[in-house]
C-alpha cells in the first residue's frame, strides 16, 4: 500500500477501540506492586488454539488490553503473569513448571479456558497430564470454551486494577 | 564555570531520567493512536519501571557478575552521554569538553555492556542478539564519525557546544545542504544505534527477529529496569542531540534560572516533536531483513560522505 | 661515562650473565635465574631509553671481527622512546615467562635466545649507522626464529610457521639492505648523519624510501606482507608472542619513523599517501580477519596487523600534512602514531599474556571450545578484559586516547585547502571508524565467548587460575593499560620530545592537550564525572538488593526447554557469521554443509554437518602462485647439482674461464 | 534577486539533483525511480529558471519551461507507461549489490569533485561550485547503465546521464541556445520513444525485458 493510501486508511479508520467497560469488582489478593503494570507471558500447554485466537483479540485494537497496563512479553523473566491455555499435555508439564519458575516474584498464574481449568473435553485423554492447577498453583481462572476476549480483559484488569 | 557546568549537568541528567520514559510512552501512544487503539498512556513506562524496581532479580546458573554490573554500566554511560550532549545548555566543564568522539565512545561502552549481557546469559537468543547488535554497531560507526567530521568542518572543532553555538550565530548554516545531509545521515545512525524501525522492531515477540530484546531476554527485576532506563536515556539523548543541532534556538548559553527554564521547555518540545515524528514514521515502515540493513547503513554513509566532500569544496571552492 | 653509555654497557653485561645462567644453571632453577637476568636486560634497556629520551648522549662502539666495521650504538630521543617501550614489554613478558615456560621453551637454547632477542630489541633503536642497524636487525630476526622454533619437534605447524617467518624476515632484510645501500651511495657514508644529508626530493631518496618502507612493512606485518604474523604468533610460546607483537613488530614502525622524519624529512606528498594506503588496507583487512577468526592467538595476530596499519596511517597523514606545510595537525598525527605504539604495546602484551594463561589452563586456543573462564580464572579474566577494552579503543584505556588523537588530527586537516587532502581525509576517517567498530565487535566476541556463559569444551570446564608470577605479570600490564588511559599526558610529552613535535603537550599532570589543534582530553576528569554519575545508580541498586535479594535459579531461559546443553550457546563462529556474510566478497569463506538423510527419505535428516574455513585471501591469491613458481625453479635447479664431482669441478672451471675472459676484456 | 539568495537557490537545486540521483542508485523500485526522475527533472528546470531570473534572460526561462515539461512530465510519463506495459515493479537482480554500488557511488563523487577542480579554480562562484554535481550525475548515470539489467533501469540511467550533461552545460556556459536545447531534448525524447517501442515489442515477444536475456537475440 502506498504511503498516501496508508495515511488515508489511518484517517478513515480513526479509533476502533471500544469504550472501556467499568472496572470489575476485583476481590483478588493481588500484589500491590503490580498495580497499573502487568507484563504477560503466554504459555500454550496443549491448547486447540481457540483460546489463542481470543487472547490475540483481547490484545488487538478492538478490546485493547494494553490500555489497562497489560502487555505481552517475550520472556518469563520480564513477566509478572503467566497466562496458561489448554490442558497440560505430558510433554508440556515440565516446560510449564520451568516457565513459572523462571518468572520473578511476585508473580501470578491465570488459567484461561475450560481445558486449563478442568481439562474440558480432553479429560482422561492419554496424552494429558492434567489441568493447569494440577501442575502449578493457579491464582485466577477464566471460564469459557473459548472465553470471550471481554472475559480475558476483565481478568487482566482485576490484576492491573485499571 | 565549573559550578555552572555542574548545575547544568545535574539538570540535564535529571531531566533525561524523568523525561526519557515519558518520551517512550509518548512514542508508544502515538503509535497506538495511529493503529486505532487507545494506548496505555504516556506514563506507562514509568509504571513499568516502578514495578520492575520492586521485583526480584533472578540469576541463572552459569551467568556471572556481568548480569548485575552490566545494567549499571549501561545507565551510567547513558547518564554520561546526557551530560556530554548539549541538551539544555552549552556550558561545559573546562577539562571535559563535550567532544563528539568522546561522546561516541562513551555510548559504545553502553553498547558493549549490552552485548556482554547478551553473551553472558549463555542462551542461543542472547548470543544472537549480541552478535547482530555488534555487527550493526560496527557498521554504524563510519556513518557516525564521518557525519561528525562533516559537522566539525565549519567550526574546526568536534566540540558539540561550539558546533551548536556556531549554528545559533549563523542560522542559515542549519539549512545548508551540507548540514542537512549530515543530519539525515546522523539520524539514520541514531535509528540504527537505538534499535528502532526499520533496523529493529522494539515491540516484537518473536525471538528470531530480535536484536535489542534478545539480549535482555534473561534479565529480570531491577536489572531489566536499569537496562530499559539506560536504553531509553540513550534514545532520548541522541534525539535531543539531533534536536539541538536541527533547532539550536532556546538552548542556554549561560546558567541562570530563566535560561535553564527556557532551555528545558525547548528540550521538552523538541523531544516531543521528534519522538512523535519518529513514532509516526515507524508506522509506515516494515522491519528490514537483517542482511539488508548494511544497504541502509551504506546509504547513510554515502550521505555523510557527500556532506564532507561537498563542505570541503563549497567552503573553499 | 654518561648514563646512556652505562646503560648500554649494563645491558651487554647482563646479557652475558643471562646466557651463562641459561647454559650453566640446573634446569630446576634455570627459569628463575636466567629469567631474572633477562628481566634485568629489559629493565636496563628501559632505563637507558629513559636517559636517551630525556636528552642524554652516549655512544658505544663494539668492535667486530667481521670486515664490516664496528657496531656503533648511540640512541637518540626517538630511539630512546622505542627502547623504553621494548624494554618494559620485554620485562613484563619475561616475568610472565618465568612461570609459564615448560618443556622445550624452558631449554638452554630458548633462554639464551630470549636474552639475545631482548638485547637486539634494544640495539636496533640504538644503532647509529646502517651497518650496525642491519646487524642488530639480523640478530633480532635470528633470535626470534630460534624462540619460535622452541616446540618444533612436537608440532608440525611450528616448523611451517618458522619457515614463513624466516622467509619473510629475510625478504625484509634484503629490502633494507638495498634501501640503505642506495642511501649510503647517495649520501656518501653509512652513518645515519651522512644519510640525512640526502635531499628528500631526489630520485635516490624516493627509491630508498620505497625499498626501506617495504622492508619495514614486512617486519611490521602490513598487508600484503603480513602472512607470517597469523602463523608465527599462534605457534610461538605466548610470552614470546607478546614480545614479538608488542615490541618487535614496532621496530617496523620505528624504521618507518626513522626513514621518514629523521633520515629523509620533508618528503613529497606521495610518500604520505603511500603510507596511508598501506595503513588503511592493513587496518581494514587485519580487523576483518580478526573479527571472523576463531583461534584466539591468530585473532590477536591479525589485530596486530590492524594496529600497525593505524600507526602507518597516522604517520602517513602526518607526512602528507607536513608536505603541505600544515605543521600542527601533522605533528598531532605523528603524536597519535607514537601514542598508538605505546597503547598497543600495553594492551597487546596483556592480551597475549592472557591468551597464554588460557592456553596454559585449558590447552585450547580455539574460542569455539572455551567459555565460562570468568569464574574459573578471575585474574586472567580481569586482565584480558582490560586488554580487550584497550584493543577496542574504549575509554579509559590507552587505546582510546591514541585513537582519539588520531581522529582529532585527521579532522583538522581542512586547514590545507587542498583537494587531495580533501579526498583522502574523509576516507581515512571512515577507515579508522570502520576499523574501530569492527575491533569492538572482535574483542567483545573474544572476551564474551571465552570468559562468559558456560564452558563449551572439557578443557574450559577443567580450567584453573595460573601461577603467581603469571598473575603478577598480567596485573602489571593490565594496570599499565588503565594508567596510560588515565594519564596520557606524560606519554604525549615524551612523544613530543621524541619526534620533536610542536603543539602537543599535557594539561595538568595527566591530561593530553593537542593545543596545536585546540583539542584536549582529561581522562581523569571524565572518569570522576562517570563515577559521580554511577554512584547514585549503585546506591539505589544496593538498597534494592537489600530489600529484594537476588534469587539463584538453575537454568537460563530457553523457552522452557528441558535439554539445554552448553553446545546451544553462540560460538565465536556463529557470532561472526552476520559479519562474514556482509563482508563475503572480502573474506571469501569456504562453507560446506553436508546433509545426511535418514534412509531414503528426502525429508528426514539424520545429521547436518557445517564446516567453515576462512583462509587468508592474500596468501592464497598472491603468495601461492609465487611459491609454486619457485618450487618449479627449485626442481630445475636440482639438475645443476647431481652429486657428480666432475660436474662441480667443471662449474669451477667454467667460472674461472669466465673470470679470465672478463678480466681480459 | 539578491546574490545570496541566488547562491542558496542554486545550491539547493544542485543538492536536490544530487540527492535524487543517490536515491536512484539506492532504490531498486522502478516506480520510485520514475518519480525520482520526475523530481530530478523539476530540480533541473528550477535551476535553469533561477539562472534565467538572475540574469534576466527570457530565452533561458523558456528553456526552463521546456525542460520542466519534457523532463518533469513527458519523459517520466512515457517511462511509466512502458514500465506498466512490461509489468515490472522492481529491478530484481542488479549486477552489483546495493551496498557496493553505494560505496562505488561515494568514490565516483570524489572523482567528480577532483576532476572539476580546474573549473572551480578558474571561475569561483555559485554556478561553478555546482558543476561537480553535474559531473557526478553523468558518472552515476553510467553506473546505473552498467550495473542494472532491466531495460527500464537502463532508460533511467540514460536519462540521469543526460540530466548530468544538461546540468554541466547550463552551469558552465550560462545557458544553451534555445534551438540547441530544443533539438537535444527532442533527440532524447525520440530515443526514449524508440526504446520504449522496442522494449514493449520485446516484452510481448519474450515476456521479459532483462538485458541478459536479450543477448540471446543475436543468435
Amino acid at each position: 500500500m502506498s504511503l498516501i493510501g496508508l495515511v488515508r486508511l489511518i484517517r478513515r479508520t480513526g479509533r476502533v477501540a471500544e469504550a472501556a467497560p467499568p472496572l470489575p469488582e476485583g476481590s483478588l489478593g493481588r500484589p500491590a506492586s503490580l498495580a497499573g503494570s502487568v507484563q504477560v507471558r503466554h504459555v500454550d500447554a496443549g491448547s486447540c488454539n481457540g483460546c489463542e485466537v481470543e487472547i490475540a483479540a483481547a490484545f488487538g485494537p478492538v478490546y485493547d488490553a494494553e490500555r489497562y497496563g497489560a502487555r505481552l512479553v517475550a520472556s518469563p523473566r520480564h513477566a509478572d503473569l503467566v497466562l496458561v491455555t489448554g490442558v497440560v499435555t505430558r510433554n508440556m508439564a515440565q516446560p510449564l513448571r520451568r516457565t513459572v519458575e523462571a518468572t520473578p516474584r511476585p508473580r501470578m498464574v491465570i488459567a484461561v479456558g475450560d481445558c486449563a481449568r478442568n481439562c474440558g473435553v480432553f479429560a482422561g485423554a492419554y496424552g494429558v497430564a492434567g489441568a493447569v492447577g494440577d501442575v502449578v498453583d493457579v491464582d485466577l481462572e477464566v471460564p469459557g470454551c473459548p472465553p470471550e476476549p471481554d472475559a480475558i480483559v476483565r481478568a487482566l484488569r482485576q490484576v492491573t486494577g485499571r | 564555570m565549573n559550578i555552572g557546568a555542574a548545575i547544568l549537568a545535574t539538570v540535564q541528567v535529571t531531566a533525561m531520567v524523568i523525561l526519557s520514559p515519558i518520551l517512550v510512552g509518548l512514542m508508544r501512544q502515538v503509535r497506538a493512536r495511529m493503529e486505532g487503539r487507545v494506548g496505555a498512556g504516556v506514563l506507562q513506562p514509568w509504571r513499568d519501571l516502578r514495578k520492575l524496581f520492586a521485583k526480584e532479580s533472578l540469576q541463572a546458573q552459569g551467568t556471572s557478575w556481568v548480569m548485575s554490573l552490566g545494567p549499571v554500566v549501561l545507565v551510567a554511560s547513558s547518564a554520561l552521554v546526557c551530560v556530554l550532549v548539549p541538551l539544555v545548555g552549552t556550558v561545559t566543564f573546562p577539562l571535559i569538553p563535550d567532544d563528539l568522539f568522546v561522546m561516541v565512545s562513551v555510548l559504545l561502552i553502553g553498547t558493549v555492556a549490552l552485548a556482554l549481557i547478551g553473551l553472558d546469559s549463555g542462551s542461543a537468543f542472547g548470543g544472537m542478539g549480541s552478535s547482530r547488535h555488534m555487527t550493526i554497531a560496527a557498521l554504524v560507526e563510519p556513518t557516525v564519525l564521518v557525519a561528525v567530521y562533516a559537522l566539525s568542518i565549519p567550526v574546526g572543532s568536534s566540540s558539540l557546544s561550539l558546533i551548536v553555538d556556531a549554528r545559533l550565530l549563523d542560522p542559515a548554516s542549519v539549512a545548508s545542504p551540507v548540514s542537512l545531509l549530515a543530519l539525515v545521515a546522523l539520524f539514520i545512525a541514531v535509528v540504527a544505534e537505538t534499535g528502532r524501525m526499520p533496523v529493529d522492531n522494539p515491540s516484537t515477540h518473536l525471538e528470531l527477529t530480535m536484536i535489542h530484546e534478545a539480549m535482555v531476554l534473561e534479565s529480570s527485576g531491577r536489572d531489566l529496569a536499569w537496562l530499559e532506563l539506560g536504553s531509553w536515556m540513550r534514545l532520548g539523548a541522541l534525539l535531543g542531540l539531533v534536536g539541538s543541532l536541527l533547532v539550536p534556538w532556546g538552548i542556554a548559553g549561560d546558567v541562570t534560572p530563566l535560561t535553564l527554564l527556557v532551555g528545558l521547555l525547548m528540550l521538552i518540545v523538541k523531544l516531543a516533536v521528534l519522538g512523535s515524528a519518529l513514532a509516526a514514521g515507524e508506522v509506515f515502515l516494515a522491519k528490514l531483513r537483517l542482511f539488508r540493513v548494511p544497504e541502509l547503513l551504506a546509504g547513510s554513509f554515502v550521505l555523510a560522505f557527500l556532506a564532507v566532500t561537498a563542505s570541503y569544496f563549497v567552503v573553499q571552492g | 661515562m654518561t648514563l646512556v653509555l652505562g646503560g648500554l654497557l649494563a645491558q651487554l653485561a647482563l646479557t652475558c650473565v643471562a646466557v651463562a645462567a641459561a647454559v650453566f644453571v640446573v634446569p630446576k632453577r634455570r627459569a628463575l635465574v636466567a629469567g631474572a637476568a633477562v628481566v634485568g636486560i629489559a629493565m636496563a634497556g628501559a632505563v637507558t631509553g629513559v636517559f636517551a629520551l630525556s636528552g642524554g648522549h652516549g655512544s658505544l662502539t663494539v668492535p667486530m671481527t667481521l670486515p664490516l666495521g664496528p657496531v656503533v650504538l648511540a640512541p637518540d630521543r626517538l630511539g630512546g622512546f622505542f627502547m623504553v617501550v621494548a624494554g618494559l614489554v620485554g620485562a613484563v613478558a619475561t616475568l610472565y615467562g618465568i612461570g609459564y615456560v615448560r618443556g622445550p621453551a624452558a631449554s638452554r637454547t630458548s633462554w639464551s635466545a630470549m636474552a639475545l632477542f631482548l638485547l637486539a630489541l634494544q640495539m636496533v633503536p640504538a644503532a647509529a649507522d646502517a651497518v650496525s642497524f642491519l646487524l642488530c636487525w639480523e640478530l633480532m630476526a635470528v633470535a626470534s626464529t630460534v624462540l619460535l622454533l622452541a616446540d618444533h619437534a612436537r608440532r608440525a605447524p611450528v616448523r611451517s610457521a618458522a619457515l614463513w617467518y624466516a622467509a619473510m624476515t629475510h625478504f625484509s632484510f634484503v629490502m633494507l639492505l638495498l634501501g640503505f645501500a642506495v642511501l649510503a651511495a647517495a649520501g656518501d657514508g653509512t652513518g645515519f648523519a651522512a644519510m640525512a644529508r640526502v635531499p628528500a626530493d631526489s630520485g635516490a631518496a624516493s627509491v630508498a624510501f620505497v625499498l626501506l618502507i617495504v622492508g619495514f612493512a614486512s617486519k611490521a606485518g602490513i598487508v600484503p606482507l603480513h602472512v607470517w604474523l597469523p602463523r608465527a604468533h599462534p605457534e610461538a610460546p605466548s610470552h614470546v608472542s607478546a614480545v614479538m607483537s608488542a615490541a618487535m613488530v614496532k621496530m617496523g614502525v620505528y624504521g618507518a619513523l626513522l626513514v621518514s622524519i629523521r633520515l629523509l624529512p620533508g618528503g613529497p606528498a606521495w610518500w604520505g599517501l603511500l603510507l596511508i594506503a598501506l595503513g588503511a588496507v592493513s587496518a581494514l583487512y587485519g580487523i576483518l580477519q580478526a573479527s571472523v577468526a576463531t583461534d584466539l592467538k591468530r585473532m590477536l595476530a591479525y589485530s596486530t596487523s590492524e594496529n600497525i596499519g593505524l600507526m602507518y596511517l597516522a604517520l602517513g597523514a602526518g607526512l602528507l600534512l607536513r608536505s603541505y606545510g600544515v605543521t600542527e595537525p601533522a605533528d598531532s598525527a605523528i603524536a597519535a602514531c607514537l601514542l598508538l605504539v605505546v597503547g598497543h604495546a600495553a594492551f597487546k602484551t596483556t592480551l597475549f599474556l592472557g591468551a597464554g594463561s588460557i592456553l596454559h589452563a585449558t590447552g585450547e586456543r580455539d574460542l569455539d571450545r572455551l567459555g565460562g573462564l570468568g569464574a574459573r580464572m578471575p585474574v586472567t579474566s580481569a586482565a584480558f578484559g582490560i586488554g580487550a577494552l584497550g584493543a577496542a579503543a574504549l575509554p579509559i584505556t590507552s587505546g582510546f586516547v591514541a585513537e582519539w588523537a588520531l581522529l582529532q588530527s585527521l579532522i583538522h586537516a581542512p586547514a590545507t585547502q587542498d583537494r587531495l587532502v580533501a579526498v583522502v581525509m574523509p576516507v581515512a576517517v571512515a577507515v579508522v571508524a570502520l576499523t574501530a567498530g569492527l575491533a569492538l565487535m572482535a574483542f567483545v566476541k573474544a572476551y564474551g565467548i571465552a570468559f562468559l556463559a558456560r564452558p563449551r569444551g572439557e578443557g574450559a570446564a577443567a580450567a584453573h587460575e595460573s601461577g603467581l608470577g603469571m598473575r603478577v605479570a598480567m596485573g602489571i600490564s593490565a594496570s599499565t593499560v588503565v594508567v596510560l588511559g588515565l594519564a596520557p599526558g606524560p606519554v604525549a610529552r615524551a612523544a613530543a620530545a621524541a619526534a620533536d613535535l610542536s603543539g602537543v603537550g599535557a594539561v595538568g599532570w595527566w591530561g593530553i592537550d593537542l593545543f596545536g589543534i585546540d583539542a584536549l582530553l582529561d581522562p581523569v576528569a571524565l572518569t570522576v564525572l562517570a563515577v559521580a554519575l554511577a554512584v547514585p545508580v549503585v546506591l539505589v541498586s544496593a538498597r534494592l538488593a537489600r530489600r529484594q535479594p537476588r534469587r539463584r535459579v538453575d537454568l537460563t531461559w530457553g523457552c522452557g526447554g528441558v535439554r539445554l546443553s552448553p553446545r546451544m550457546q553462540y560460538t565465536a563462529t556463529s557470532y561472526a557469521e552476520p559479519l562474514s556474510r556482509v563482508f563475503d566478497d572480502a573474506l571469501r569463506p569456504e562453507r560446506d554443509v553436508l546433509v545426511t538423510h535418514a534412509g531414503e527419505s528426502r525429508y528426514l535428516v539424520e545429521r547436518v554437518q557445517f564446516q567453515q574455513n576462512v583462509g587468508d585471501i592474500v596468501e592464497t591469491t598472491a603468495y601461492r602462485p609465487g611459491i609454486r613458481w619457485m618450487d618449479r625453479v627449485g626442481v630445475l635447479a636440482r639438475h645443476l647439482q647431481n652429486g657428480s664431482i666432475h660436474r662441480y669441478l667443471a662449474y669451477a672451471f667454467v667460472a674461472l674461464l669466465a673470470v679470465l675472459v672478463v678480466v681480459s676484456l | 534577486m539578491s546574490a545570496s539568495l541566488f547562491d542558496q537557490l542554486i545550491s539547493l537545486s544542485a543538492g536536490v539533483l544530487l540527492l535524487t540521483s543517490v536515491l536512484l542508485v539506492w532504490k531498486r523500485s522502478l516506480i520510485a525511480a520514475v518519480r525520482l526522475l520526475a523530481l530530478q527533472g523539476a530540480a533541473l528546470a528550477a535551476m535553469v529558471a533561477v539562472i534565467g531570473v538572475f540574469e534576466s534572460d527570457l530565452e533561458l526561462l523558456a528553456v526552463a519551461g521546456l525542460v520542466l515539461l519534457l523532463k518533469g512530465f513527458v519523459l517520466p510519463f512515457v517511462l511509466d507507461r512502458s514500465r506498466v506495459r512490461t509489468g515490472a515493479v522492481r529491478e530484481e537482480t542488479p549486477l552489483m549489490n546495493t551496498t557496493s554500488s553505494l560505496l562505488v557511488l561515494s568514490l565516483l563523487t570524489m572523482l567528480a569533485y577532483l576532476v572539476s577542480q580546474p573549473w572551480l579554480a578558474l571561475d569561483p562562484g555559485p554556478t561553478t561550485a555546482a558543476v561537480p554535481v553535474g559531473i557526478s550525475l553523468v558518472l552515476y548515470g553510467f553506473l546505473i547503465l552498467t550495473t542494472r539489467r532491466h531495460a527500464i533501469s537502463q532508460l533511467v540511467g540514460f536519462l540521469v546521464l543526460d540530466n548530468g550533461i544538461a546540468t554541466v552545460a547550463f552551469l558552465t556556459s550560462g545557458g544553451v541556445p534555445f534551438v540547441v536545447e530544443l533539438g537535444a531534448s527532442l533527440d532524447v525524447l525520440l530515443v526514449v520513444l524508440i526504446l520504449r517501442v522496442l522494449g514493449g515489442r520485446i516484452t510481448d515477444e519474450f515476456g521479459g525485458a532483462y538485458l541478459d536475456e536479450l543477448t540471446e537475440l543475436r543468435d
